[in-house]
């Protein structure tokens, strides 16, 4: 009871959504949230819509409150949109999550104080009934990939901020999800580790071809990543802009200081601009 | 006026009108008196409350006034207004008791905090061991502040007082004809109750001793008053009931039951009932109260000017 | 008087004995953060000890901790036999009982929102509960032996065990129930891998409280009736008979008891939530 | 409003459970009172039904269950029982009148309030040691946790004895021992409190170069106030304990322990239950009060309840 | 007692080094900190030597636990080296507090809750024995100077992060210290809020003619911000690079997209990577 506070069945017009092209992954059509708070309503999502194909990685940009996480969610299926239609590979989005059909990673790392990182990347795995030795196989396999070979036994708090965030990651990616919703996986971490943290992003993507949804604050971010762009503006949350991004999929550190990216950039901060009132 | 200090060994209630009468009627104030009464409670040990100096004088029962004494805390009786005992066992008559003998392999509930001397003395009297069930022994339950243990059944028989805790047994809707009592007195293990005792170095000043005097006149004054005037004396203590708990009916029976324990005592202590108590604690087995003959645990010198 | 004068002697040298040690640079040591401690006990007995022999304290008032020492040592028989009965009988079965159906209470409440919102408010009123007015019932109610004072101890810790287990089973923060839903996990799994794990500290402090009040609680139900053995019946017998030293040879039996069961629930604790901020320093 | 339909629902779900306790609970005294009445019951002597179970016999004189609800003396009174007593004894008696549980809850609240006034004063002024001194820190903190293992009620017929001796007497006996039992949350509370700003907030007071009784006033104090009122809501429920207990020694003259101790000096379990029940209101209302001066100072100081 | 745990009168040698020259307001030599833990030494700081001028915008930058904080504590007093030297406006640095020499700005607002946004200005007056007007006097003054003029009596919880931050530092400058010190001050704002917020810290700064220590995990805010830029590598914590800044005094916000602003970046970057071992 507890544990389900905001998911319901959702809805069944959007259930009975058309289905989208073949590669076609995500599809948001006229997405309305409105929450109801004590303050009264406040309108969160507004008319969004939006596709997401096989293999893109998708950023989400746009000021504080603009909605970015709630859309996250709404295709996480832990909030329920209250108007349009969402399709999670050609599924209800709650049916994609009893499907185990994508992996979440937090803004906060997340991990269980009480478990070690190995065992913290197991907690999927002995929930979804993975049997003991696969178990091992795939954190075995998952540290190699966030580069955390040999840290499997010691607790988080014994880890450094980066690294407690790519457990978080690896333990995403332990269990077979297509899909990997990020949610300002990176904000708390400072600029040098992040950097480092977006070049691994982006080679594991390339190697895994995982659709990937991401949520961040910051437009070099953004931009180094992204396949597409999603600049998002508040009250009510609307996109304000999608861009596509010119830049080839192989992406050294120091593309950012190229004319290509500078311009990218630069288009993303005015829309951001556009978009965003007073402090 | 002079400031006296009472302490009571139990609760406001009838077994203390003589107190309460010469306090509400005025006696203590026409000796100059000025007498602060403090009721006891189950957790109070009046010896106790005199040996720190927070009485001058208390009411207290003779075994624990003893075995205080014995203890090093030099009590001495000053006046005994209490001639005989209340003390008795109360037993269902159903579960088979008829004799003291029949009291081997039973469970007994009995009152402690210095209030087990008597019981302890009879039973090692009798040659019976209170140290749990068996052929030879019985089993002692320490009884709380009621009755309920009886009531309830959790024990064969419990201490009970003539004038107090044997009412509540037949208040309670239980019949005479179903239970069974031994009173000490008729057993032959009485023990004095109910007398006045201080401090035997204070005895050595003349203005406490006077003091002391003009109290004992006026509490026997009391107790003579409340003995003709039984229903008068269980409202006045029923006024000094602070707790409200109090019955009329119960005090004004109590009040009856009291008087025929005062009755025959002037106040001065009959050295017969005195030899007769230390007799009694004294014997019997391995674990007497007290162990050897009290010196000067008692004196006339108070009540033979008191009372001529 | 030369005792008097001398009790303020020691206890001057013990604080000032403490204050060097407190303030020296070995003072995170373990041994000093014994030490400490210890000697300032040692100063309270050793002044104790002087003033009663100075002002010649009545040994019905206040014994003088030496002679509390020469009673417990030859005591021990008795000691040992009233212990037993209190608290392992006692305390003990009460602590385990309560705490037990408190937890199991916990986890029902906390599957249903109207449940806590109901139950919780009624239970923190039926805490307030004096016991020492629960405890004649108790007696009445479960006879004379160590069961009338597991009952009071369980009436005792039961809903201070509930109010934190509870609380601790909400512990858990948004986002990580919501991690648990996103790998669709039922009820129990998330209850033993989440929800339990997270609760610990919090029914640890539930256990670490309900220690001493079962201690308590059990001592204080035998002065409304029990058999002829255990710390509260020796307690009133013993003020009754004005053996003050008994008396307090059972309180330093209770709070070493009482030490000991906190000292041993604190241990515990720290093994099992060794992962927790506050245990890691 | 849902919480309200809650705790409803919950209170008559205890209360028909309670209804329900009282008929085995009752049986056996209800059975023989009818047995001197001369009725018929099954077993027919007391002596028989004494190791018989409560539910055979409710089920072998189901005519008396009706009576185990209004028994005079129950072993476990029916819950009317109990409000009406607490009905007349609040409402109907003069408020001056013993009799009246208003004059007693009046006096356990006078020695409750006092023994919380010093406990609370004593907890803070220790506490305030406690932060600013090592020495005391690492020499009075462990023994005021032992000193909590220690039965109260065994040391609280010494304590009034001993004040007596020093002449004390009436309410102080009672507010010491009451005092006694509210002053370790508040301690703890305390200097849970005062060690509440962290190592930021005590160096922007150094940055400005602030002696140790600035940084008390202007920081400690103010960012203590929250744990100080989550402590007082425990400590004067210790408190109304503490006055409860403190009143069974002194005589049991006055107040609810009185009535408690009189009660079941009498075997008038009615009166105990709603003695029990005056002070459990008792000392909800006071923890409510608390909770209502908490709001008012927090908000006053801008901190968010 | 407990107020001063760290600091103790600094050790004669120190205070005894040669003044440094007329406009050099902060000099540190061959400072080196170790501090004693359980878990052994950690040489958090090691034979760095800097200078600081009068009127200098000197940012620190550098990985997570390089000493950035820590050097910046040495120079409040919050902490004492233990070896080489340092000196602050001549004086040694405990004096230098003693003497009210700086303001430090922390990293959250850290405002106290209780206290109105005027209140809390007042807080280091109060504590410095300023009379009542002169105290009103000044809280005008500075809430005017970072723009939150009528927001005196608003508790700081009605405010937003940024606005919490202004207020924060305009604490700092309420009293007349001509160095402030400020640790990450931005370091929990959204990128938007924090553009905004350094485009009026440098305007407070040419205004006010302050000397200001700065610390950062931020290229572009060390970079637009500067005079100096510190690049600071761990283990034991060094100084890596001290770069000038060749930018004009004045700064639009897109100056950052200057080909000058975007060298100097660049040399931060690299200068960070060389000293960035593995997180
Ligand atoms: N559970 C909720 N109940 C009520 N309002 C909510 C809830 N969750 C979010 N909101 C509101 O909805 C709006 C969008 O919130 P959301 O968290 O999606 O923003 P965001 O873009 O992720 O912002 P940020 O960058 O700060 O994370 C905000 O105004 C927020 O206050
Ligand atoms: N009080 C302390 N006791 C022990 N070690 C400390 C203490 N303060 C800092 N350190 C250690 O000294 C080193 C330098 O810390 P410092 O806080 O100065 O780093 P920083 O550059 O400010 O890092 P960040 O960017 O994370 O704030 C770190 O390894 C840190 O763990
Ligand atoms: C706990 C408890 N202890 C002792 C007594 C004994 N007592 C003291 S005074 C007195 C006279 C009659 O009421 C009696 C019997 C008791 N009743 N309850
Ligand atoms: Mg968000
Ligand atoms: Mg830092």
């Amino acid at each position: 009871m507890n544990m389900e506070p905001t998911t319901q069945a959702i809805r069944p017009e959007a259930a009975a959504s058309a289905p989208a092209p073949a590669d076609c992954v995500i599809e948001a059509r006229n997405l309305d949230l409105t929450f109801q708070t004590d303050d009264g309503p406040v309108h969160a999502l507004k008319d969004v819509s939006l596709q997401i194909n096989k293999g893109d990685f998708v950023s989400f940009i746009g000021p504080s409150g603009c909605g970015k996480t709630t859309f996250l969610r709404c295709i996480a299926a832990l909030e329920t949109p209250t108007g349009g239609s969402l399709s999670v590979n050609g599924m209800t989005p709650d049916e994609a999550r009893r499907n185990r059909a994508y992996g979440y990673v937090f803004q906060a790392a997340g991990l269980y104080p009480w478990r070690t990182i190995a065992k913290n990347i197991k907690l999927p795995l002995e929930i979804m009934g993975y049997s003991k030795a696969e178990q091992e196989k795939r954190v075995n396999q998952v540290l190699e990939l966030v580069e955390l070979t040999g840290f499997g036994g010691k607790f988080p708090w014994q880890l450094s901020g980066g690294m407690q965030q790519r457990a978080s990651i690896a333990r995403a990616l332990a269990f077979d999800a297509d899909i990997l919703l990020m949610d300002e996986p990176f904000g708390a971490l400072d600029e040098i580790v992040r950097d480092h943290l977006n070049e691994q992003l982006l080679k594991l993507w390339a190697r895994t071809n995982k659709t990937i949804g991401f949520v961040t604050h910051s437009i070099p971010e953004a931009v180094y990543l992204s396949t597409k762009i999603v600049v998002m503006s508040p009250r009510p949350g609307r996109i304000h802009d999608v861009i596509d991004s010119t830049l080839p999929k192989e992406r050294p550190l120091d593309i950012r200081d190229s004319p290509e990216f500078i311009e990218i950039a630069h288009r993303v901060r005015e829309g951001l601009r556009a978009g965003h009132g007073d402090d | 006026a002079d400031d006296v200090t009472l302490q009571l060994k139990w609760v406001t209630q009838a077994q203390f009108a003589g107190y309460y009468v010469a306090l509400d009627k005025g006696f203590y104030e026409e000796e100059d008196l000025n007498v602060t009464i403090l009721p006891g409670g189950p957790d109070i040990a009046p010896t106790q409350v005199i040996a720190g100096g927070g009485a001058d004088v208390t009411v207290e029962w003779m075994p624990a006034a003893l075995a205080a004494r014995e203890k090093g805390l030099p009590l001495v009786n000053i006046a005994q207004p209490f001639k005989s005992s209340g003390m008795m066992l109360t037993c269902w008559k159903d579960a088979g008791i008829e004799s003291p003998e029949d009291l081997k392999n039973r469970t007994l509930g009995v009152w402690f905090f210095g209030n087990e001397f008597p019981f302890m003395s009879w039973m090692s009297q009798l040659g019976i061991g209170t140290d749990g069930k068996g052929e030879n022994s019985v089993e002692v339950l320490k009884q709380g502040f009621n009755v309920d243990p009886l009531l309830q059944r959790q024990a064969d028989c419990i201490s009970t007082m003539t004038y107090n805790e044997y009412w509540q047994v037949i208040d309670a809707g239980v019949s005479p004809d179903e239970l069974v009592t031994f009173k000490y007195e008729d057993q032959g293990v009485a023990t004095l109750e109910d007398g006045l005792y201080v401090l035997e170095e204070n005895l050595e000043n003349p203005e406490f001793t006077d003091k002391m005097e003009r109290f004992v006149r006026a509490s026997m004054k009391g107790w003579k008053y409340a003995e003709e005037n039984p229903d008068e004396a269980a409202e006045i203590v029923l006024d000094n009931d602070a707790s409200g708990a109090q019955t009329e009916t119960h005090q004004k029976r109590m009040m009856g039951e009291i008087a025929k324990l005062t009755a025959g005592s002037n106040g001065a202590l009959d050295p017969a009932d005195y030899e007769r108590t230390v007799e009694t604690l004294m014997g019997g087995g391995s674990d007497p109260v007290i162990t050897k003959q009290p010196e000067g645990a008692w004196t006339h010198a108070i009540t033979d000017a008191a009372l001529k | 008087m030369l005792m008097v004068v001398l009790a303020v002697l020691v206890w001057c040298l013990g604080w000032w004995l403490n204050s060097r040690l407190a303030n020296s640079p070995a003072s995170k040591t373990r041994a000093v953060q014994l030490l400490v401690p210890a000697i300032f006990g040692i100063t309270v007995l050793l002044v104790w000890e002087l003033l009663v022999r100075g002002l010649e304290v009545s040994l019905v008032i206040l014994p003088a901790p030496s002679v509390i020492a020469a009673r417990f040592a030859s005591s021990l028989p008795i000691l040992w036999d009233d212990f037993a009965q209190t608290i392992l009988k006692g305390a003990l079965g009460g602590y385990v009982i309560g705490c037990g159906a408190a937890f199991l209470t916990a986890i029902l409440v906390d599957r249903s929102d109207f449940l806590r919102r109901g139950l919780l408010p009624v239970g923190n009123f039926v805490a307030a509960l004096p016991i020492v007015g629960t405890a004649p019932i108790l007696v009445m109610w479960f006879g004379f032996d160590w069961q009338s004072k597991a009952a009071v101890v369980v009436v005792m810790v039961f809903f201070p065990m509930l109010v934190n287990t509870v609380a601790g089973l909400r512990e858990t923060s948004a986002m990580q129930r919501d991690l648990m839903q996103t790998y669709a996990a039922s009820y129990w799994q998330s209850f033993f891998k989440l929800r339990l794990p997270a609760a610990l500290p919090f029914v640890f402090n539930g256990l670490k409280i309900s220690t001493t009040l079962a201690l308590i609680g059990a001592i204080v139900a035998e002065f409304f009736g029990s058999p002829t053995v255990g710390m509260g019946f020796r307690i009133s017998t013993s003020v009754g008979q004005l053996a003050l030293d008994m008396v307090w040879a059972e309180i330093v039996v209770a709070a070493l008891a009482g030490s000991a069961f906190y000292g041993l629930v604190a241990l515990i604790e720290k093994s099992f939530t060794f992962w927790h901020p506050s245990q890691r320093g | 409003m849902k919480s309200l339909v809650a705790v409803l629902t919950v209170v008559a779900a205890i209360i028909a459970l309670w209804y329900a306790a009282c008929v085995p609970m009752n049986i056996k005294g209800v059975l023989d009172q009818a047995e001197r009445a001369g009725a018929e019951v099954t077993p027919a002597t007391a002596k028989e039904r004494r190791d018989m179970s409560e539910i055979g016999l409710v089920a072998t004189n189901s005519f008396a269950i009706s009576e185990t609800w209004v028994q005079e003396r129950p072993r476990l009174p029916a819950p009317h029982q109990v409000a009406v007593e607490l009905w007349e004894t609040t409402v109907e008696k003069k408020i001056t009148s013993k009799r009246s549980l208003v004059y007693h809850a009046q006096v356990t609240l006078s020695a409750t309030l006092l023994g919380f006034a010093i406990g609370t004063g004593l907890g803070i002024l220790l506490a305030v040691g406690i932060v600013h001194s090592r020495v005391m820190d690492m020499s009075v903190m462990p023994w005021a946790i032992v000193s909590q293992t220690i039965p109260i009620i065994a040391l609280a017929p010494m304590i009034i004895v001993v004040l007596y001796s020093i002449g004390v007497q009436g309410i102080i006996p009672k507010a010491v021992i009451s005092a006694y039992l509210s002053f370790f949350p508040v301690v703890v509370g305390m200097v849970k409190g005062l060690r509440a700003p962290d190592a930021m907030q005590l160096d922007l007071l150094k940055t400005y170069n602030a002696n140790t009784n600035q940084g008390f006033w202007k920081l400690r104090l103010p960012s203590s106030m929250p744990y100080l009122f989550a402590s007082l809501k425990i400590g004067i429920a210790a408190s109304l304990v503490g006055a409860i207990v403190g009143e069974l020694p002194t005589g049991a003259v006055a107040g609810l322990g009185a009535r408690l101790l009189a009660g079941s000096y009498y075997g008038q379990t009615v009166q105990i239950w709603s003695a029990l029940f005056a002070a459990a209101i008792l000392a909800a209302a006071l923890v409510a009060l608390l909770g209502l001066i908490e709001k008012l100072v927090l908000s006053r100081m801008g901190v968010r309840a």
